[in-house]
């Protein structure tokens, strides 16, 4: 078998972003053909750490290719990859930008490294900013790029003091000097937690996302709701799970952060009454409850809940943006029973909200199923009920606009005549696959879920404290 | 399985439940005139009436009118032929409380099907009244009999009248209960106060008033076996059934002759008023009933 | 005590962000929290008495005498970075004062 | 042919269904009808022994007496309505995705009644959910879905934590083996109880729950109400039936003090039953549409099976068994003939009808004696139900829930008819002069559901013998006996065939006496009593309106308790607007602002 250096994974979309400078014409040909080699590259990754520029660790910056990195990266790739396949007129313009966004978000996962880790988040978020700003919306995108340049800021700025107290850069190397000698480092991860928050969309600090998903069209809402929020959450899970060690009241106060998040975005995403308004709200939410179980030591739980979330936000902020496009709007009146002329962006839309909500038979119920025992194993009942009256909350608004999004009008008897994807429309066989391919996932998934589990299991075995993960899988009940 | 023989005591039943019950609402009609300072007619007079009107021609509003007017006749022939008196117990065995009652409605049933069918919308606001007026009286007197076959563990009702003849007739256990079950009987028969529904010069009769001729007259059998049976269930129930057919009968005619000379000298009442009093008086005095009882012989364990 | 300097210059930063609507000002407010927060990560690698980590014909090897080379390394690394964020927010500034001719976000969101 | 099998192979016909309507639409219906029949026949002719199947991973199948009463009641409702709604040209009926849906809810309840383990249970259950939300999301009207869905939802998931709380308490999801061993500390196996039970409650609509049956029953398809009615929300009964067998209030709760018997807490739940049926009666009787009058009746017929399930003795049991059957029975019924109705004039609304036995007579007799079951009066099949019910509230002597019961029943007598009164006595009215008569095959299925509800209630005995086949197999130690054709009560004993013979007898009598009058003669519906007034319109001779005012009067200030709901839900949505106002402003000045606030907060509070 080959052994690829995952190294390419970043440089390769870096080089394309800036020969395509000189070929114009065939731009979305390089967008295509990066990406589907990165897609590539990944399938042939091993595990393993590979060092850049020859430095031992903890020296020098390393990437670091374990079970966790590399089903997030071959979930991003592939997602990334199809959302290029997407690429229309509007978005040549942003190939560099996107080739660069690549790089950067594969940088996030692969590095070794804390201060490679800014970098990359930097060159991230000024790639997402050019990203937004063909939305047209500029002063939502200034917001965006205020709150994150605080953001980094203050990412930064925990990251000097822990220089400052442990001499190291390098995140294994920095995992053992804090697990040796925790005291007096919190100031500085709370610093580090509230950079990131910013770009995982936790509560107070989410305004930026509002403003950027309300507007977003099928490149954008897929691109920054999903992807973005997805890679930023599985560095979160990388860094509070792998590097730093909080004790219990950092642990608590983060924790309560996370909970007005995911209690406030349900209750935002009930009162909304326009497609992605509802997405991105409730996108807000997911992400408290993601955040609140990497915190709190269910990282595998966490792990797959992210790429469950990913996949099935992807498809329907795609396929919001095209119905928005389409009707001239949003909103639930504008938008009711678009899906009868469009059934199959409506089973796809459909199947990728249920997921979400997680009923079974798709794979957020199993998620949603293993991340209750496992909360309910430690003996916690008032947890599971919360997260049980948000998921009540979360069901009835999904369910609403889903229904709505199928009824017929009053008085109608023909269906509304808005066509997701006109016939002439260059990319509408891609749009169907895409969606159906991904939608079907979420049900072989859900009906097999047993793969994806043990995947989990494998990149997260044990939990922070130590405790053997259980799960429930189809296959053989409950097992470690 | 059951002998020819007690079915053919239970048709006797049906057949003597009807004669004197008609016999003695001639009675009553006599009474009541000489309440009101009349003659009255004589007391086979309804029998004359039945026959006469058996023997004319009528209108019919349609078959379900037909149907309705044949199950509310044999719904109360069917729940005369299960009732006891004093010794004599037709069915043995199956003189359940719940099935007569039930059955019973199941004739009410059919006479307000006749009215509904009858397309006059008279005849429905008298069967919503009669219907409305069956919550405020069936609720308490059911309730009451309830805890009658709590206490006496059966709910045969031939079984609770024997038993009563041992402990004592149940009007001494609960003489608030014993009253509720009255003003329900008095309900129940339709005498004054509470013959909203009939009430002729509002409602023209209500249920009845498109029956006439041989309609007429079946509904009149009809009635006069339905009310055998309230008369002689209140009886069993609370008054101790009769050791012997006279002391029964004895019975009988008390309770019905007290209930038409208090129907002879009181007023009717309106709608709102007959629905007010059911759900205060009688409602309240069960309740009290209920729990007197139950603190006194049956255990709060 | 230059660790306190440069704070206060982020914090200054960060206010000029809390309380300032225009464009313009929000940038400048900007600029000066990441230059507080790169003085801010020069003073960690500072060490009393020490000399600048270059070599020279003077300093021919890394001897134990250097401050710590690495801090102004980052330092350098986002300095660039800061300037790629501002020539972003610049060009949203452009665009925004074509779209609403004014720079004041305020007035702009009131427009709205 | 195993369970599992059956229920892969409804799931594939759901979907083949889907596409063979896409191409042509008027197969739909007949592949809806041709699976659900087989799978009648199948699951009448294996019985209760049909093997479960080759387990598939947690879906794992295992035939109980009770499940496969239960299955036998669902299939039953599902393909009689079937072959009813053959001939419906409904819009709704029509859409190729509802072929899909039928046969999946089918499926999934099917799958719930089998299931070996509580996750397989709950699996088919939220799949019988939103298979069934989807299905009412396709008649008209945008409440009807939702609060189906979210109640059932809230069902569901207090369900859920109940399973996972036993799950990771006892490591085992074994349906038996988890309560029984719940059984054992009484701590969780309250919690596991209340939650169990509450969600059964929401799925048979009792009191607190009931706020979505009447717009569900309203806007779902006219051609799936019956199924919904009649069969999905008797999958609430199912785990009741389960988890007070298993996991008996007596059994954890034993010590604490008694109410005539019973363990406070029985007591106090078998109070909220009662308390559902005087609710949902007086709201019944308050409705001026047909189909929300049936709602609130079904919020209270649910009430009388959880006091015969919570009253745990043999006759109750059985007689909770046994409304539940003659219940579904009869709402399909019921359903199915509004089905009718609304296909033909438009409307289920009472006053805008009437009249229609004379041009539905057939359909009428069914009605009659659907509406005659759910009054409870004999011979029909809610009549035997009512009997055990009534026998076992009277000798454990519980005075409160009889006359809860004993209201329920005779109340039912106003509404009932008043839905016979306006919608098929009356007068007829002149634009209904043209109705037809159900077409066949919904008097096909009429029929069948009338004949099981009245043969039934003529000749209980065998079902009677089969509840108590139930009640063995859930482990109780006494069951309902029966004696040749008669059932054995407490204190006293009940033949259904010689009620029915007595009043046969007394139907010849009066049917001699009639025959021998003179004939009479038939007349118009308009040629009446009218008491002077002179009234030439059909629409204005109707009584429908405010049917019962002066009882309605009584208490027309009742509370409405959607509006907690409603309460609720703009709670939410204040919080929602709340968040929204504070923490997403468009202004960078504010998330710095928020920014600061947190980090010196946070900071703060690790610094203290």
């Amino acid at each position: 078998m080959m052994n690829l250096n995952p190294v390419l994974t970043i440089a390769l979309p870096l080089i394309l972003a800036f020969t395509k400078i000189m070929y114009r014409r065939i731009a979305n040909l390089f967008l295509i053909v990066g990406s589907l080699i990165n897609i590539f590259v990944v399938m042939f990754l091993k595990e393993g750490q590979y060092l850049m520029g020859g430095y031992r660790p903890p020296f020098g910056i390393i990437l670091q290719v374990d079970t966790y990195a590399l089903y997030s990266l071959l979930v991003l790739n592939v997602l990334f990859a199809a959302l290029m396949l997407l690429v229309t007129k509007k978005a040549e313009n942003l190939t560099s930008s996107s080739l660069i966004a690549l790089a950067a978000l594969n940088g996030l996962i692969l590095t070794g490294d804390l201060f490679n880790l800014f970098v990359f988040l930097e060159i991230a978020t000024i790639a997402a900013l050019i990203l937004v700003s063909s939305i047209k919306k500029y002063h939502q995108a200034f917001n965006y790029m205020v709150a994150g340049a605080i953001g980094s800021t203050f990412y930064l700025l925990g990251l000097g003091l822990l220089y400052k107290q442990y001499g190291t850069l390098n995140m294994a190397r920095m995992h053992e000097l804090m697990a040796a000698s925790p005291s007096g480092s919190a100031v500085a991860v709370i610093l580090i937690f509230i950079g990131l928050a910013v770009e995982i969309k936790l509560m107070p600090f989410s305004s930026w996302a509002a403003g950027v998903l309300k507007n977003a069209d099928e490149w954008i809402g897929p691109m920054i709701g999903a992807i973005y929020g997805g890679v930023m959450m599985i560095v979160v899970g990388r860094l509070f799970t792998d590097i730093f060690v909080m004790d219990a009241k950092v642990r608590l106060m983060l924790s309560l952060l996370t909970l007005i998040t995911l209690v406030g975005g349900e209750a935002a995403a009930f009162q909304s009454r326009k497609v992605r308004e509802v997405l991105l709200y409730s996108g807000v939410a997911q992400a408290g409850l993601e955040a609140l179980l990497i915190l709190n030591g269910y990282p595998a739980i966490g792990f797959i809940l992210v790429l469950s979330n990913m996949t099935a936000k992807y498809v329907m902020f795609l396929l919001a943006g095209y119905m928005a496009e389409e009707a001239g709007g949003d909103d639930f009146d504008r938008l009711t029973g678009v899906f009868r002329s469009n059934p199959v962006h409506g089973f796809a839309f459909t199947v990728a909200g249920l997921s979400l909500a997680g009923l079974p038979l798709f794979f957020g119920f199993i998620v949603k199923l293993n991340l209750l025992y496992n909360l309910m194993l430690s003996h916690s009942y008032w947890l599971p009920a919360l997260i049980l009256s948000a998921s009540l909350v979360e069901g009835i608004y999904m369910l609403r606009m889903i229904l709505g999004l199928w009824r017929l009008p009053e008085g109608h008897r023909g269906g509304l005549q808005v066509r997701i994807l006109g016939s002439s429309h260059r990319r509408k066989y891609a749009v169907y696959t895409i969606s159906m391919v991904l939608s079907l996932a979420l049900i072989l998934f859900g009906l097999a879920p047993d793969n994806a589990l043990s995947i989990a299991r494998r990149a997260r075995g044990a939990d922070t404290d130590g405790k053997p993960l259980v799960l429930i899988t189809m296959k053989g009940g409950i097992g470690q | 399985m059951i002998a020819y023989q007690s079915i053919g005591t239970a048709l006797g039943m049906a057949l003597f439940a009807w004669l004197m019950q008609t016999g003695l609402s001639g009675v009553d009609r006599k009474i009541t005139a000489r309440i009101q300072k009349r003659r009255g007619p004589v007391w086979y007079q309804n029998f004359r009436d039945v026959f006469k009107l058996l023997n004319k021609r009528s209108v019919t509003h349609g078959w379900i009118f037909d149907l309705g007017l044949l199950i509310a006749l044999a719904g109360a022939i069917g729940t005369a032929m299960f009732m006891p008196m004093a010794g004599i117990i037709p069915l043995q065995g199956y003189d359940n409380f719940f099935m007569i009652t039930y059955l019973a409605a199941l004739g009410v049933f059919g006479r307000a099907l006749s009215a509904g069918a009858s397309g006059n919308p008279l005849a429905a606001i008298g069967v919503m009244r009669g219907l409305t007026q069956n919550i405020g009286y069936k609720l308490p007197y059911m309730v009451l009999v309830i805890v009658l076959i709590n206490y006496y563990k059966t709910s045969s009702i031939s079984g609770i009248a024997a038993l009563q003849q041992v402990q004592g007739w149940s009007v001494l256990k609960m003489p608030l209960g014993v009253l509720v079950a009255f003003i329900s009987l008095h309900g129940m028969l339709g005498k004054k106060p509470f013959d909203t529904y009939l009430a002729p010069s509002e409602v023209a009769s209500g249920p009845m008033v498109e029956f006439g001729g041989k309609y007429l007259g079946l509904l009149n059998i009809a009635h006069e076996i339905a009310v055998f049976v309230e008369i002689s269930l209140f009886v069993n129930l609370f008054l101790g059934g009769g050791a012997t057919l006279a002391e029964f009968l004895l019975k009988y005619m008390a309770v019905y002759l007290l209930s038409s000379c208090l129907g002879a000298v009181m007023g009717r009442l309106r709608v709102e008023q007959v629905v007010r009093f059911y759900y205060k008086v009688p409602i309240g005095l069960t309740i009290l009933q209920v729990l007197l009882f139950t603190l006194l012989y049956g255990g709060v364990s | 005590m230059m660790e306190l300097l440069s704070l206060s210059l982020l914090f200054l930063g960060i206010y000029g962000l809390v309380t300032k609507h225009h464009i313009l000002k929000m940038i400048v407010s900007l600029n000066v929290m990441e230059t507080g927060l790169n003085l801010f990560i020069t003073t960690l690698g500072y060490q009393e008495g020490q000399i600048a980590p270059i070599l020279s014909s003077q300093f021919p090897s890394s001897a134990l005498n250097f401050v710590d080379p690495l801090p102004q390394s980052l330092v350098l690394t986002s300095i660039v970075i800061g300037v790629g964020t501002t020539a972003v927010a610049l060009a949203y500034a452009i665009k925004i004062f074509k779209d609403h001719g004014c720079l004041d976000l305020e007035k702009i969101e009131g427009r709205l | 042919m195993n369970w599992l099998s059956l229920i892969v192979s409804l799931f594939l016909t759901g979907i083949a269904g889907y596409f063979i309507a896409r191409i042509k639409p008027s197969l739909g219906a007949w592949i809806a009808m041709a699976a659900s029949c087989a799978a009648l026949l199948l699951v009448l002719l294996g019985g209760d022994a049909l093997p479960g199947g080759p387990a598939w991973g947690l879906i794992r199948f295992e035939v109980t007496p009770l499940g496969w009463f239960f299955s036998l009641l669902i299939i039953l409702v599902f393909s009689t309505n079937g072959i009813g709604s053959l001939a419906a040209k409904g819009r709704q009926h029509r859409e190729p995705v509802y072929t899909m849906l039928y046969l999946f809810a089918l499926a999934a309840s099917l799958g719930v009644f089998a299931a070996e383990n509580w996750l397989a249970l709950f699996i088919f259950w939220e799949i019988a959910v939103w298979s069934s939300t989807f299905a009412i999301g396709l008649g008209n009207g945008r409440k009807g879905s939702v609060s189906y869905f979210g109640m059932s939802l809230l069902g569901s998931l207090m369900m859920l934590f109940a399973i996972l709380a036993m799950g990771s308490a006892y490591q085992t999801f074994q349906i038996r083996e988890a309560l029984t061993t719940a059984l054992q500390n009484p701590g969780p196996a309250l919690m596991v109880f209340i939650l169990m039970l509450g969600s059964s409650m929401v799925k048979l609509g009792i009191m607190p729950f009931h706020i979505w049956m009447p717009p569900a029953y309203t806007e779902a398809p006219d051609e799936f109400a019956p199924a919904l009615a009649g069969g999905l929300s008797k999958l609430g009964a199912f785990t009741a039936f389960l988890v007070s067998a298993y996991l008996p209030i007596s059994g954890f709760m034993g010590g604490s003090w008694r109410v005539k018997g019973l363990p406070a807490l029985s007591y106090g739940l078998v109070l909220l039953a009662s308390a559902s049926i005087v609710f949902g009666t007086l709201m019944a009787i308050r409705q001026e549409d047909a189909k929300k009058l049936l709602a609130y009746s079904s919020a209270a017929n649910g009430g009388y099976i959880i006091i015969g399930i919570l009253m745990g003795t043999s006759m109750s049991v059985s007689g909770a068994l046994v409304h539940l059957l003659a219940h579904a029975l009869a709402t399909t019924t019921a359903f199915s003939v509004l089905a009718v109705i609304v296909r033909q004039t438009g409307t289920s609304r009472m006053d805008a009808l009437g009249g229609l036995a004379h041009r539905m007579p057939l359909t009428f007799l069914a009605f009659l004696t659907a509406i005659l079951s759910l009054v409870g009066l004999p011979p029909m099949l809610g009549f035997v139900s009512k009997w055990l019910i009534l026998q076992s509230l009277a000798s454990q002597g519980l005075f409160l829930p009889a006359a809860a019961v004993v209201f329920g029943s005779i109340g039912s007598m106003l509404y009932a008819f008043r839905i016979l009164s306006t919608v098929f006595l009356g007068q007829l009215k002149p634009r209904h002069r043209a109705l037809q008569e159900s077409s066949p095959g919904v008097l096909l299925s009429l029929a069948i559901l009338s004949g099981a509800t009245m043969g039934l209630g003529v000749y209980p005995s065998g079902l009677i013998q089969y509840t108590a086949k139930i009640e063995a197999s859930l482990g109780m130690s006494e069951t309902v006996q029966t004696a040749g054709l008669s059932i054995r009560g407490i204190n006293g004993n009940l033949n259904a065939l010689l009620i029915m013979g007595a009043f046969l007898i007394g139907m010849v009598i009066a049917g001699a006496i009639f025959f021998k009058a003179p004939r009479s003669r038939k007349v118009d519906l308009m040629d009446t009593y009218t008491a002077g007034e002179f009234i030439y319109s059909p629409e204005l001779y109707h009584y429908g309106t405010q049917f019962a005012a002066p009882f309605e009067r009584i208490y027309e200030k009742l509370p409405s308790i959607s509006r907690v709901y409603a309460a609720l839900a703009s709670l939410t949505d204040d919080l929602g607007n709340l968040v929204k106002y504070l923490f997403f402003s468009p202004m960078p000045s504010r998330t710095a602002l928020w920014i600061s606030v947190v980090t010196i907060l946070l900071i703060w509070g690790e610094v203290l």
